[in-house]
């Protein structure tokens, strides 16, 4: 078990240091670059800005010299705003991740309870309306969605502010991010439930008697779950990552947009900043999601 | 570390003693040496004040001093400082401030994107600028290279607004770091507020400076930033209530605005224009008259009332003339005027031509150029024109895009609007991958030089000419050193009139190119519920809260 | 070489074990096939039983190639098989696979099914002569002209494994390898089936491989049978002498554990019950793999692996205490 | 016409007595896409307490559809559409879910065909055959462990108090269709049904298998449905034997009646296509034709498009049941037809 | 009434019936169910889908709409309304069915004015006929990316699937890597990068969309195809499990007629339903990168860049949110259901 989760970090090591050449090669050489404004810079400053940040350098040597630093922990601060990476990430992250959470629970325990009534009505009218609406509910772009809460709820009822600095408004964001994933996993659940439902060792578990509550609940879910925690890792990961379309039309400070933003102010520690800390992210969720795979199903084996 | 603290509310629970703004989103940097963007500048007048600052009206006044003294040959200004001044640690400001502030600001390794106002100062041996605070921090002395007519209007600009030693040096990092110091909230300040809260890309909240030169007149205890740069979000949250003043609305709203109560426009210094690229292939193999004349043809076919009406839509001026209508001359007059000595080429609507469409004079031109047209002034598929429009995204600028698209399709000119981020267009402007580019510039002082520059060739011009004139021209691109030298002239020129009749013949020079196609002049549009008064803002965008109140 | 011992198919030491993966990055080899060696005279048939995931169908496919053979060598009309000659070879030797479900094509008509091999090695002229052998072969298998046109799923069991059965015959092979075509079909149908192959090798004079685990159609379809045990033949004899003087402790209580269809015979008869299960093959027992499941295992079972040995009139036996 | 229902009557009539559970003309469809799938048509029989009952048949003859309906365990699409299923006299179709709930498991049990997917992967051996005890008694969660431990034990598998915490993943297939039939014995129900339980095992764990079960009867004495298609299986385990043919039953009788005297041309069929024990190289006898779809059931006996023997009356009408001597019964219009011919009211051939 | 056994048959037995049936009679006992391939057993089962059929219902009338309504409708998308060849400048932002100030005029005088169905924009362009266009453009954005996905991800799954081993695990760890760049990044990247090297404005139609639009397709094949590759790698090793596989090999065929003949026949359904739902996910894409402003070349519009905008004045106008949004809905939703309707009826995995 130890033996695996190191294996598989060392793997995640490999695949993040080809992810980061990738991303450090890729963005410089996108055309632009984080000191470029309407008005020149006079050409004193501009060469204090370039050897203070290694702009000066070739690509490679910028790349060995961010590695370097990167080896003791060091992201650099923002060609931008001079912050520190690290700290500006981690802020950002935090109101994210708890957004995102609150969502990701929101969207679990939703879908799992909808997924699994559309499959025991099994084509009965409760199933078609969830499908329809869980359908319905991936066909709404998310700015579209947001906007429309933000219309509703804010504007026309009235009932919710649309910003204040020290009471922020959290519920329409929440909704906004989980509706996609509660839709999928509702999905997920239905299908994977109706498989499950057809197999034997349910029928075992009716031909012993059990109510029909606990089949379903206890026999059934947790098998019917093991899909679901397939789709619930990477989702959770982009989930607790920020989006910027919920940010942006809820005034949120979140990773999602200071993402985005780095990308278009070619602040290069940022973008590698971010990229690293996602690719990470990706990995321990996925890591995390097969530990919980295990705790599920006992079949998994990690030797 | 942030000082997120879940605990902090409002300072005071008065909402009439809070003012909830929304300029931008997060601006880079919050001390005022290092800022480049107006809403930073904002935010900076607010927090900071230098020697001179606006009034109500709009008018330079002085703030921090009480005296300043001028030599016979405007080369030396002597500020005399009003006494006891403090920091809003409670220290107290000096002369010594200023001279030290001034000094890192034009330092190279502060890398102050404005860091070449300070070229207008004299230089000593060692290259550093002459100012100099006498020893009792009561006066200090300024000796400049040569007379600036807009050297007063620079005091009250955020570069020039002094920053406190000990706080700037605290951060270990400060060298290699220089804004380091004012990333996080609680840094000190001398203007009216302080920055009490920062949640990065979401709020901040400025509390009040007891220690500001004029903290009696202040009447607010709280402003709160709302940062966001969506249109969308700040007007939902304006519309809410939730908002008190925002400076930017969708542009769709914009007509239904015009006219109510809470909608102010406030003049400012600088048009909207688009810039043909020189030395596109566009002109290959026409002598530079003809690409003149194929250049100025676009210019007759551009509708710049429609532009105004249906997409400005807060009633800008349409523009014949690149420098802006209400830049001063910098002898108290307006320099967009016919006088004695100059006159424009279209006497009547003082510019260079009439803002009307004229389409004959349009092929006219083009037929110059060699264009064929048939009988419908349509252009003849024998000689197509076709050219490429690079824009950076944002709402008004497509629609402007699609506008002239619209307009130069009227005589058969194809035109691609190629749509890029900021950065990407900034470069490819720059390198001049385009034939016509959407441009636009706020004066940062009010002379006309600072329009001037734009068009000199890359250095320490500190032009940005993406025209590309006299950057490595073609055969068929105009002479560009004579133009040079012009502007020269005019920064060392001490004689007003001479300089004034020089800057006008710079600016004939440029539209004789035909380069620069001036769309409208800007003006500045805010928001402001009807129950706060004493917001008042200048001509270069910024915007003065400290005098606002709150009626409730 | 003498005309009476040509052998069609000979098979010496034929070893196959795969590489399975372990955890992560290990892995380990299981050895399905271990050591396996017999021949089959022309139209002969040898059956081969034993128990799931003794190797029986591995051998199989090893010896048609299917499967890269890790060791030892097949040789068919004295010719050994290399992975050159294997696509010409392909024409002499076939396959019928256990299971007619999954062995045919979903998507394809029964006509393609039976004609992909010559498609593949290129057996006809013309569509026309194509068709009619498709339709002699059909008619020969006992499949209707009418059904060329149709799906595989639209037949039964027995209909589909004839078609599987008509595609191996569709080149004209000298020798089938049968792996159980009939242990997935009903007790009715299985006996059209076994009829049907009897008849094929009584026209064609094919050689069979037959790989069952229900021994009562195992000796009445062979000649010989071969009886696997964890990868290694542990007996091989004709049908009658194995079904009649059993030498090996496990063919024993595999004839013994065999339900007889007649009540009275069955009361009488009595089960020799194996205790245990079949070990892994990923966790081989030392010396003779039945020792842990046999009662006459001795320390020398334990140690070395006993080899097949003649006990006359070709009963070939690997024990040592019998 | 009216010969097949009152010989019904009849029969039921002469084994209340001794039944535990009888089935009175059982018809069970599913209710699919393609329309209606008569499985079950018209089964009717009787279980003897501490009698081994072999249901044997070829596949798709309703034999499990027939097991699961007494279990009410069918599919969502299937649905009993007629008949009784009469446990110690009470018709379980009318038990409310409480009830049945209360059946399963407790009265009757099941073990399904295929050991490797009739157990939960995710819950472990004890807890799976704790649930069982647990439901039905008032057992504490530990004296229900020892109860499970003590079943393993019964059912012979070794270390069971080691194998309780394994999960069935762990087990081999022999193993885990050990402790399914643990699982159904963990009430001591009146009535097993095995539906195919060796047919996924190899023969010799088969083997170990059937004389287990055996074993279990004597000691328990329950009633067995044993449902297989192999014929060595049922002449070994049972004493009497239904055979089904197209969701009916074409013959029942004792096993020495079937084997020694088969009445039923299907019967018939079906022996003559097993290899002789006696005479391996004899020539098998196969049953020509294809099984039938249910889903297109000719009008007469379901048997009579392969039945060589078929007359026109096979083609056009359900053959009545017939009792041969002694509890024999036989749905075959050949029997009719020697009837007729010793009668003389028919020539013989 | 108990019934004397020997008296079992009363007369109204047809004793002719007792005659031996002859096999023709048998034969017709015995009909085989009729033909039916996998296709038209997979087409009755999703006609009999109503959400299916009603899906397919919806995207033959927005193709309709798209490809008919043009014809009639006498604005065009880019076009400022003009009248008589003078431009309106009133026609600004008008509601639906609303005339604007010089239409009326004109109207008054006798003209007659084609109606703003959906009102016009804050350019004056008739709003009806640029949703119509949008869709367009939105459908083949979906089409077209979800073709050049399927191209790519086939290729590349079945390469990896069939090759498996060492191959297979390097080409998925390609695969992992690609997953895990940032989208934007890339996106950003390669759509500068498509324009400076792609020259196409010789094309017809593709010329017309622009390069920002050309590069978008290529950014979604090359970023969103790692989905597909996986499917059908994970399809085919499944398919290749199948004994028909090696059914194939024993009788000699080589891999590429293995591919070719058994494989890709198979998956195919599966890739087809995996298509159906890529082009919903395209033009979602195509609307969040409208939303991030590097959607279609302008004047062209697609449903997301109308949204986006619209979503500015989602105030007091939002009519103009509505439609687009609608649009979008439908055709996701529509294609979402069919999807899900082709995976009921033709995925062989849940056919059983
Ligand atoms: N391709 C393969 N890779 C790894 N192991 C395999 C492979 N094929 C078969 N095996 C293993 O080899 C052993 C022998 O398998 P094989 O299929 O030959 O048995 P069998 O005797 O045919 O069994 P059955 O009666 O169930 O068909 C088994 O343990 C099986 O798991
Ligand atoms: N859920 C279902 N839906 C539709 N038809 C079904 C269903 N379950 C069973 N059937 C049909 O009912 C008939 C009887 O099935 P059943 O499972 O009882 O056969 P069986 O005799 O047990 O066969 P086997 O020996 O293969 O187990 C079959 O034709 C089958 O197709
Ligand atoms: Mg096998
Ligand atoms: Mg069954």
């Amino acid at each position: 078990m130890a033996k695996y989760v190191i294996k598989r970090i060392v793997l995640a090591i490999v695949s993040i240091l080809i992810i980061c050449a990738i991303t450090f090669f890729a963005m410089n050489a996108i055309p632009g670059g984080p000191f470029n404004s309407e008005k020149a810079q006079s050409a004193a400053v501009k060469a204090v800005l370039e050897s203070r940040f290694h702009l000066d350098q070739p690509v490679w040597k910028q790349f060995l010299i961010y590695m370097g630093n990167l080896s003791h922990g060091d992201f650099g601060v923002s060609l931008k705003t001079g912050r520190d990476i690290a700290t500006t990430i981690s802020e950002a992250f935090a109101v994210s991740a708890h957004l995102g959470l609150i969502a990701m629970v929101l969207a679990l325990i939703c879908g799992i309870i909808f997924g699994s009534i559309a499959a025991l009505f099994r084509n009965k009218f409760a199933d078609r309306l969830i499908v329809f609406m869980a359908t319905l509910a991936t066909a709404v772009p998310s700015f579209v969605l947001a906007s429309l809460l933000l219309l509703v709820f804010c504007i026309k009822l009235k009932l919710i502010p649309v910003w204040s600095s020290y009471n922020p408004n959290y519920i329409l964001p929440v909704i906004s991010l989980s509706l996609y994933p509660m839709a999928y996993i509702t999905r997920l659940t239905k299908t994977s439930m109706l498989d499950v439902l057809g197999q034997d060792y349910v029928r075992t578990a009716k031909a012993k008697g059990v109510p029909i509550i606990s089949v379903i609940f206890k026999h059934a879910l947790r098998n019917a779950l093991i899909p679901v925690i397939t789709y619930v890792g990477p989702m959770t990961a982009a989930i607790l990552t920020g989006s910027l379309v919920v940010e942006t039309i809820f005034t949120i400070g979140g990773l999602g947009s200071k993402f985005v933003d780095s990308i278009t102010n070619r602040d290069y520690p940022m973008i590698m900043g971010t990229t690293i800390f996602l690719a990470v992210l990706m990995v321990v969720v996925n890591l995390l999601s097969d530990l919980v795979y295990k705790l599920v199903d006992p079949r998994i084996k990690f030797e | 570390g942030g000082s997120k603290a879940s605990g902090v509310a409002s300072a005071t629970s008065d909402i009439s003693k809070v003012l909830r703004v929304c300029l931008a989103s997060e601006p880079d940097h919050l001390d005022p040496a290092l800022n480049s963007t107006v809403d930073g500048a904002s935010l900076a007048v607010n927090s900071f004040v230098g020697l001179y600052t606006y009034d109500k009206d709009g008018n330079l006044a002085p703030a921090l001093v009480t005296d300043t003294q001028v030599s016979d040959d405007k080369l030396t200004y002597t500020f005399t400082m009003k006494d006891g001044l403090k920091w809003s640690d409670g220290s107290d400001l000096t002369a010594k401030d200023f001279e030290y502030s001034w000094k890192r600001a034009a330092d190279p390794a502060t890398t102050s994107d404005y860091g070449y106002l300070f070229d207008i100062f004299a230089k000593d041996a060692d290259g550093n600028i002459q100012v100099t605070a006498s020893d009792d921090g009561k006066t200090l002395t300024a000796v400049l290279a040569s007379p600036c007519a807009y050297f007063e209007s620079l005091l009250a600009f955020p570069t020039f607004m002094p920053v406190k030693k000990e706080a700037v040096e605290a951060p270990a990092d400060h060298e290699t770091n220089p804004g380091s110091w004012a990333s996080e909230a609680g840094f000190v300040t001398n203007g009216p507020f302080t920055l009490k809260e920062w949640k990065h890309n979401e709020s901040m909240v400025y509390v009040k400076n007891p220690y500001y030169y004029d903290a009696d007149k202040v009447k607010l205890e709280e402003i709160d930033y709302m940062l966001s740069s969506d249109d969308t979000a700040m007007f939902s949250a304006y519309n809410a209530n939730n908002l008190d003043l925002i400076d930017s609305a969708p542009n769709d709203e914009l007509a239904n605005l015009k006219g109510k109560d809470d909608f102010y426009v406030a003049d400012t210094i600088g048009t909207y224009y688009v810039g043909f690229n020189v030395n596109s292939s566009l002109f290959d193999g026409k002598t530079p008259e003809q690409a003149n004349a194929m250049r100025k043809a676009i210019t007759y076919l551009i509708d710049r009332q429609i532009i105004v009406d249906n997409i400005g839509q807060t009633g800008q001026i349409p523009a014949n003339t690149f420098i802006p209508n209400s830049m001063s001359d910098g002898e108290g007059g307006m320099f967009k005027e016919n006088t004695d000595s100059y006159t424009y080429p279209d006497e009547a609507s003082v510019g260079y031509y009439p803002i009307e469409v004229n389409i004959e004079k349009a092929v006219e031109l083009l037929k110059e150029a060699g264009y064929e047209f048939d009988d419908n002034n349509m252009l003849s598929a024998s000689t197509p024109l076709t050219l490429n429009y690079l824009t950076n995204d944002g709402t008004g600028n497509i629609a402007i895009a699609q506008q002239i698209q619209q307009d130069v399709a009227q005589i058969g000119i194809s035109m691609d609007i190629q749509q890029e981020d900021w950065q990407t267009f900034l470069n490819d402007r720059k390198n001049g991958n385009f034939d016509i580019a959407r441009e636009g510039w706020l004066a940062d002082y009010d002379d006309p030089v600072n329009m001037l520059e734009i068009c000199a060739p890359n250095g320490d011009d500190s032009g940005n000419d993406d025209m590309q004139l006299g950057l490595n021209p073609t055969e068929s691109a105009p002479k560009w050193d004579e133009y040079i030298d012009l502007l020269k002239q005019i920064k060392s020129e001490a004689d007003s009139d001479k300089r004034l009749a020089m800057m006008h013949k710079a600016e004939d020079m440029i539209m004789e190119t035909g380069a620069i196609i001036p769309l409208y002049y800007y003006n500045d549009f805010y928001l402001l519920k009807t129950n706060v008064s004493g917001v008042y803002c200048n001509v270069f965008g910024m915007k003065y809260f400290m005098y606002a109140e709150k009626a409730v | 070489m003498s005309e009476e011992n040509k052998y069609l198919v000979e098979v010496k030491d034929l070893k196959q074990h795969f590489k399975v993966q372990q955890g992560f990055f290990g892995s380990t080899y299981l050895k399905a096939v271990d050591g396996v060696s017999f021949n089959i005279k022309p139209g002969e048939t040898l059956g081969l039983v034993g128990e799931s995931g003794c190797g029986k169908t591995t051998v199989g496919r090893t010896l048609l190639r299917l499967y890269q053979p890790t060791s030892g060598e097949v040789r068919f009309n004295g010719e050994l098989v290399t992975d050159k000659n294997i696509t010409a070879l392909r024409k002499e030797m076939q396959m019928v696979f256990q299971d007619p479900y999954s062995s045919l094509d979903p998507r394809m008509t029964v006509e393609d099914i039976i004609g992909e091999p010559l498609d593949v090695h290129h057996l006809y002229a013309n569509k026309k002569e194509r068709r009619d052998k498709i339709l002699d072969i059909m008619q020969l298998v006992g499949l209707n002209a009418e059904h060329a046109t149709r799906y595989a799923h639209e037949f039964s069991g027995g209909q589909r494994q004839r078609i599987g059965i008509a595609r191996a015959l569709a080149v004209n092979p000298k020798f089938i390898v049968c792996d159980e075509p009939v242990s997935a079909l009903d007790v009715s149908i299985q006996a059209q089936v076994i009829n049907m192959f009897e008849d094929l090798q009584a026209k064609l004079g094919v050689a069979y491989l037959f790989i069952a685990h229900d021994l009562l159609i195992v000796h009445h379809i062979s000649d010989r049978i071969a009886v696997m045990y964890l990868g290694k033949i542990v007996e091989i004899a004709d049908a009658d002498e194995l079904n009649d003087s059993p030498i090996h402790p496990y063919t024993l209580s595999l004839l013994s554990a065999v339900p007889i269809p007649d009540p009275n015979k069955a009361r009488e008869s009595k089960r020799i019950i194996l205790e245990g299960d079949v070990p892994s093959p990923l966790n081989m027992p030392s010396g003779c793999p039945f020792r842990t499941r046999c009662k006459y295992a001795t320390e020398k079972c334990a140690a070395e692996c006993p080899t097949l040995t003649d006990r006359g009139n070709g009963h070939m036996v690997a024990c040592w205490n019998k | 016409m009216d010969i097949a229902n009152m010989d019904v009557k009849k029969k039921v009539r002469e084994n209340d007595e001794q039944a535990v559970l009888q089935v009175k003309n059982l018809h069970t469809s599913f209710f699919t896409d393609k329309g209606e799938v008569k499985a079950v048509n018209g089964v009717s029989f009787n279980l003897t307490r501490g009698k081994i009952l072999g249901v044997v048949g070829e596949s798709g003859s309703g034999k499990s559809v027939t097991a699961y309906s007494i279990m009410q365990i069918l599919a969502d699409t299937g649905r009993v559409v007629e008949g009784e299923i009469l446990y110690k006299g009470e018709n379980i179709l009318k038990y409310n879910k409480k009830q049945m709930e209360e059946f399963r498991g407790k009265k009757c049990s099941i073990i399904f065909q295929d050991p490797m997917t009739s157990l939960n992967p995710v819950f472990t051996i004890g807890y799976q055959l704790n649930e069982a005890i647990l439901l039905h008694t008032n057992k504490t969660k530990k004296e229900a462990t020892e109860r499970s431990i003590e079943l393993l034990e019964l059912v012979g598998v070794n270390e069971p108090t080691k194998r309780i915490k394994q999960y069935p993943y762990e087990l081999s297939g022999g193993m885990r269709q050990r402790v399914m039939i643990a699982m159904a014995l963990a009430t001591e129900p009146d009535v097993l049904i095995a539906d195919e339980p060796t047919t996924a095992l190899d023969v010799t764990i088969q083997a170990q298998i059937l004389e287990l079960m055996q074993e279990l009867q004597h000691k328990l004495g329950m009633a067995i449905i044993l449902v297989t298609h192999d014929l060595g299986v049922i002449a070994s385990m049972c004493d009497e034997i239904i055979v089904m043919y197209g969701g009916r039953v074409c013959e029942r009788g004792t096993a020495d009646d079937i084997f020694y005297r088969p009445c039923h041309e299907y019967t018939k069929g079906l022996l003559r296509s097993i290899p002789n024990v006696d005479n391996m190289n004899e020539r098998l006898v196969p049953i020509a034709g294809n099984p039938i779809n249910l889903l297109n059931m000719p009008k007469g006996c379901a048997f009579c498009a392969r039945c060589e023997n078929a007359l026109k009356i096979c083609l056009e009408e359900i053959p009545p049941e017939m009792e041969m001597p002694d509890g024999h019964y036989a749905s075959c219009w050949m029997n009719v037809k020697r009837q007729l011919e010793e009668e003389g009211s028919l020539k013989a051939e | 009434m108990e019934m004397p056994k020997k008296n079992i048959l009363s007369s109204q037995i047809d004793l002719k019936k007792f005659e031996k049936a002859t096999d023709e009679e048998k034969r017709q006992a015995d009909v085989m169910s009729e033909s039916t391939t996998f296709f038209k057993d997979g087409m009755k089962k999703l006609m009999k889908n109503p959400l299916a059929v009603g899906s397919i219902i919806v995207l033959v009338l927005v193709l309709l709409l798209i490809t008919v309504v043009p014809a009639f409708v006498p604005y065009s998308y880019e076009e400022i309304i003009s009248i008589n060849g003078v431009r309106d400048a009133s026609a600004k932002n008008l509601g639906p069915f609303e005339f604007s100030a010089m239409e009326q005029q004109y109207i008054a005088q006798g003209g007659k004015v084609f109606p703003h169905i959906m009102g016009t924009d804050e350019l004056c362009r008739d709003y009806f006929i640029r949703v119509i266009y949008g869709t367009r453009v939105s459908l083949f954005v979906g089409l077209f990316a979800s073709i050049v996905v399927l191209c790519i991800g086939v290729l590349y799954g079945a390469i990896s699937g069939y090759a498996g081993g060492k191959i297979d695990l390097v080409m998925m760890r390609i695969v992992d890597i690609i997953y895990s760049l940032p989208d934007l990044l890339v996106i950003i990247l390669l759509s500068v990068v498509f324009r400076e090297t792609l020259n196409l404005n010789g094309l017809p139609v593709i010329g017309n969309l622009g390069s920002n639009m050309v590069s978008l397709f290529l950014v979604f094949g090359l970023l969103y195809w790692v989905g597909m590759a996986r499917l059908v790698r994970a399809e085919i090793l499944s398919i290749k499990e199948n004994e028909y596989v090696l059914a194939a090999k024993s009788i000699g065929a080589k891999p590429g007629h293995i591919i070719r003949k058994h494989i890709l026949p198979n998956c195919i359904s599966v890739i087809i339903i995996a298509t159906a739902l890529q082009i919903p996910s395209a033009i979602f894409t195509e609307s969040y990168l409208s939303f991030l402003g590097l959607g279609v070349a302008l004047p062209m519009p697609s449903l997301g860049s109308l949204a986006n905008s619209a979503r500015q004045a989602m105030a007091s106008n939002a009519l103009k949110l509505v439609f687009p949004a609608v649009m979008i809905c439908l055709i996701v939703l529509a294609f979402n259901l069919l999807g899900d309707g082709l995976r009921d009826a033709f995925d062989p995995k849940l056919r059983k």
